[in-house]
């Protein structure tokens, strides 16, 4: 590939976020990797494993209890993208210490670790745990918390919209995370996500993860009603490529904060977008589902 | 579920098409070549995408019929707009592909006959399971719309098909006009089986009827189940099925991923109350 | 075309929209047809010309003075649609009145003029102005209000994301506007458009048309920097339908104010998605663009 | 400007390639056939936009070599995505047109002999006018970057070539090495001519160039402008060029759309510094 001029970093050297030290550059983005484990048995020409080169993994959002989802249909393909609307199945926190850790540790998998909670004290019990389970885990590199679902309806309140509240769970999570990066990822249905970046950084996150999903809407002709049960599902792929980008330049512009990018990446040139705008790392969601060596590829384009 | 001893790597692979030709009036062989050696189980599949400006946001999942060395096939018929694009291109046009993927049927157990049953696109892993394992007390039933819908070529000649209309069938070839559940009912209702095994590919209610068939007669029936797929590796939730969570009542089912956890489940696992 | 069998009114057919009535259900969209006046010499097959069909055609938007608009390039295409950061360049209101409306009256144009300011007091002396110079005209039906334009830099402040400034502009509108529909053109850059909506909707307006543009940004390879000068611009085109789907939804379902729908349609089907929603009528903005004859083919297809 | 009577219809058309062929190692013709009659004058454009998968958000602007009947025709260099996919492209792929759009050259003015100056890409609408309308005392000069670049079979005998690097050049046929505009400099420089008007298209230090050029003599001077379009029909406002507006100082230009006020245009209205 040709790289432009300005590009002098290589992705998949070591890089400092807060306190801690990561692989590389290129993840992949919370719930399209699973919790990092389905990829091991997977080959490609000139891979050795979906997991060469990449950063992090970061895991599949887990919960304070194990969640069943929503109903089916959950994915809605579209032209410029797809909805999801998964609804935050998961195993649970408990059952992830028990039996997910441990394994993305042994088999040496660069992990961060996405939680999700409905109060912001929850966070704090929640990586507590985390930091005693994983104290001695060499591959755990953080946590992100997960402000930004779009398609679990909580009562309607909007959960990390509002700079108070991101502030409050990320408060929570540092105090309880003393050597590991914490990041909080945010949603992008808002009008001043810059707000939210600064509150999450004076609050103590190292970083933010920029975008979540954006809400959208398919409709079935046939029937004349939305796709998917819930109505709304969260949006990505490249159509949303536009309006990640814009988020992250809001921040650094405005906020000044650390921002991992994550939004529409399919390529090596997507994601050397957000470097240009100053991401310190980016992550890949749905191309990462059709191709499950998206991440390592992009990583291994961009380093030349 | 009877497990095999090594289930085949799954690879992405870059391939092209070298033959996409109608067998029958509604479904089309597809044969590609991929940049890897290649094998799969029977009632496996495999995610297929375009590439170029018809690439889709996910690949579609098919069902593998036969694979050797680089080349593997599938029958499909077109429903919608991935479908649609595939039927319209000509050997040369390149692809992706990631398979196999998912749990194959069971191999087959000693002393115990299998039954197999399909309708419509549910034929490749059926078939596939026949070319690789079938013996001679083994007996299969095949649906169709109508004898024009039956690719004859492909199909043993020992096989049993039924259409849903009648209509002109090769000489020498016949199709019975009714579901293929009470075909297989019919013929093999009076016979003295030993308990036997059904494995079932095609519409829901041919699963779900394939199923009580089975639970009848005590045997035990696998079938292969559909539904929406992102990924096809297990990576993104969004194809689930609702199964009995063993030992619990089955309210309180579990969901499980149909791309990694099935396709292939036993039947009496489904909850098909709670399947749309 | 293959219509559903839900899909039982003619587009083509007058409607009333608050004390209106209109022609038809399919419009064009501000910004994207110009004034309304370019399209008369453009022949297509089976068209005697682009406005063949049209319920409206929403002029640009006019600004109480003339503007120059931003540097070029203004425009930047994308995979899944386009940025613009035209910056409301106009002939400005006086120049409007004295020659635009005039003549889109004396070609008989279905119009909706399309009015922005910077306080909302202007809007009411536009109105009025408007009210007087048009009150004989047959074929003027409407104003509709800019509340929402994230490419014009005034200051910083995020005029239209605020019910109450909505509110404002709106009723300072309605009270000069008697007998004309009053639509009110909402951002969807903001965390509750349901609100807005409301907030319109109880200080006069008819309806709100949903969405603008969302804000965007489109890195430059080469240089590493933004395409656009200002570097955010107003994405739309396919990859906005989803967006503008679901806003529209909320807002039929949490606010109950009549919609006419805009953003992504680029045909039939588009179309029939916000219909099916419960929206009144759609415009066509990106697609009349590429054709002039988009909103008309549209018609032609829904009126089966 | 000189005004024409009528200007040709504007027309949306569906459309098919009939010939894509290069015509030099820089230059591509594409002959299209459109659904309707079609007129153009010389300095007008259509906006072409592929159909299927490759349909681009915006069409893209291309000069009109020569039109009769349904066939148009156009000349095009390889610059980026839109351009690149139409390449690859065979006979029968559907594109959709509109056009023809924006001003076009002057007609040719009795007694006042026309200077045509083109450069690269910028050879279709000079050559249009040269087509329709060229007397014996009219001159043309072309540029290209080397002979190769040339498309010696479209270009008339009595054309004068300059190159930017030399090359080998067909029998009986020259390319003087330097600037196009140095090159008119230099053939008609001591020539008792009466006034002249030239007419420009190329890049924009060739369209300058040529602006300086009939400064110098007291000539009229009209340009061809390129800018980024989105519409190419005035409803966009994307594709402005600052302009001197009439009797203001040069600061207080105005914007002229350059798909509709242009993009022929008087060179000394032209705001040359403001434009990128
Ligand atoms: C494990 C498995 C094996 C399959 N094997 C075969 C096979 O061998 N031959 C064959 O013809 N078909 C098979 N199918 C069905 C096939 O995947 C669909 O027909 C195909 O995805 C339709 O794509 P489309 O773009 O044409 O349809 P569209 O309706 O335009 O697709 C829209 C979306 O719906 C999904 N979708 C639509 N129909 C189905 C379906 N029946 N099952 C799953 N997803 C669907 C598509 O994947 C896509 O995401 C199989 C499905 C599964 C899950
Ligand atoms: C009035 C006019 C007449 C033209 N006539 C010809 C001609 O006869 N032959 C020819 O080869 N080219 C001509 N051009 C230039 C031609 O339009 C561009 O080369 C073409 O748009 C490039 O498209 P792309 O997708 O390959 O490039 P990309 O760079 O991938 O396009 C990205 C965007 O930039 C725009 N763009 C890129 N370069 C130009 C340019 N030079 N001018 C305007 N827009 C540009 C495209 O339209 C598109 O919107 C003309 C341009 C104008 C304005
Ligand atoms: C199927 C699916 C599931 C997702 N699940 C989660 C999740 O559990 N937690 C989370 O923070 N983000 C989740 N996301 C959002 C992605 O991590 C990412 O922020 C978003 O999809 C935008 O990136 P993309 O365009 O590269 O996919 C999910 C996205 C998809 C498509
Ligand atoms: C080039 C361009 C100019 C626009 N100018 C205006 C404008 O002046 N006023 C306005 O209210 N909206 C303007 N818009 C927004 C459109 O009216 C429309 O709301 C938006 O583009 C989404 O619809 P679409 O996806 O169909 O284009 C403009 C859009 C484009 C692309
Ligand atoms: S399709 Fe993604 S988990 Fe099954
Ligand atoms: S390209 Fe739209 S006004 Fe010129």
């Amino acid at each position: 590939m040709n790289l432009p001029d300005w590009w002098k970093i290589d992705p998949c050297e070591p890089f400092v976020l807060g306190p801690r030290e990561f692989p590389g550059r290129i993840w992949t983005a919370s719930g399209c990797f699973a919790y990092g484990l389905t990829g091991h048995e997977i080959s490609s020409r000139g891979f050795t494993s979906p997991y060469e080169g990449l950063g992090a993994v970061v895991s599949k959002t887990v919960t304070p209890m194990a969640r069943t989802g929503n109903p089916m249909p959950r994915l809605c393909e579209l032209p410029t993208g797809a909805l999801n609307s998964i609804g935050l199945e998961n195993v649970g926190f408990d059952e992830f210490l028990a039996s997910v850790l441990p394994e993305l540790e042994r088999r040496g998998v660069p992990t961060v670790v996405s939680l999700a909670a409905t109060r912001p004290d929850e966070f704090g019990v929640m990586v507590a745990a985390l930091q005693m389970a994983g104290a001695d885990y060499e591959h755990w590199h953080g946590v992100e918390i997960n402000l930004s679902c779009p398609n679990v309806a909580e009562g309607g309140h909007d959960f990390g919209r509002d700079p108070e509240t991101v502030a409050r769970c990320v408060a929570a999570a540092r105090k309880a995370l003393p050597d590991r990066a914490l990041l909080a990822k945010l949603t992008p249905n808002v009008a001043d996500i810059a707000s939210l970046a600064k509150a999450a950084a004076e609050s103590g996150a190292d970083a933010v993860s920029v975008i979540n999903t954006v809400v959208g809407l398919e409709v079935d002709l046939t029937s004349g009603r939305p796709v998917l049960p819930r109505r709304y599902g969260g949006y990505s792929g490249p159509g949303v490529l536009p309006i990640a980008l814009a988020k992250v330049d809001e921040i650094v512009q405005k906020a000044g904060v650390p921002v991992v990018g994550v939004g529409g990446i399919g390529g090596a040139q997507d994601a050397l977008k957000f470097f240009a705008l100053g991401a310190e790392a980016v992550q890949v969601g749905t191309a990462q589902m059709e191709d499950p060596f998206a991440a390592a590829r992009i990583a291994a384009d961009l380093s030349g | 579920m009877n497990r095999f001893e090594t289930i085949p790597k799954t690879r992405r692979c870059q391939a092209f098409i070298t033959i996409n030709e109608p067998v029958s009036s509604g479904l089309i062989r597809l044969e590609i070549e991929v940049d890897q050696e290649m094998d799969f189980l029977p009632g496996q599949f495999a995610m297929l995408n375009l590439m170029g400006p018809r690439k889709r946001t996910f690949g579609r999942p098919f069902s593998i019929l036969a694979c050797s060395g680089n080349r593997v096939e599938f029958l499909y018929r077109v429903v919608g707009g991935g479908t649609g694009d595939l039927a319209g291109l000509k050997p040369g046009h390149p692809l992706t592909m990631l398979g196999p993927l998912g749990t194959p049927f069971p191999a087959p157990v000693p002393g115990q006959p299998a039954v197999l049953l399909a309708g419509g696109v549910g034929l490749p892993p059926v078939l596939a399971w026949w070319h690789r394992f079938s013996r001679t007390d083994d007996r299969a039933f095949f649906g169709a719309r109508d004898p024009g819908d039956l690719p004859w070529d492909l199909l043993p000649v020992s096989w049993d098909a039924s259409v849903d209309a009648q209509g002109e069938t090769p000489v020498g070839r016949v199709a019975w006009q009714g579901l293929v559940t009470e075909l297989a009912e019919r013929e093999l209702t009076g016979m003295d089986l030993p308990p036997s095994m059904v494995l079932a590919c095609g519409p829901i209610p041919l699963l779900e009827a394939a199923g009580r068939f089975a639970e009848g007669r005590g045997w035990d029936c696998f079938v292969s189940m559909e539904e929406h797929m992102g990924c096809g590796y297990g990576a993104c939730k969004g194809c689930v099925i609702p199964i009995r969570s063993d030992g619990q009542p089955e309210a309180e089912g579990r969901n499980a991923t149909c791309c990694q956890e099935g396709p292939i489940f036993r039947a009496e696992e489904i909850l098909w109350k709670q399947i749309r």
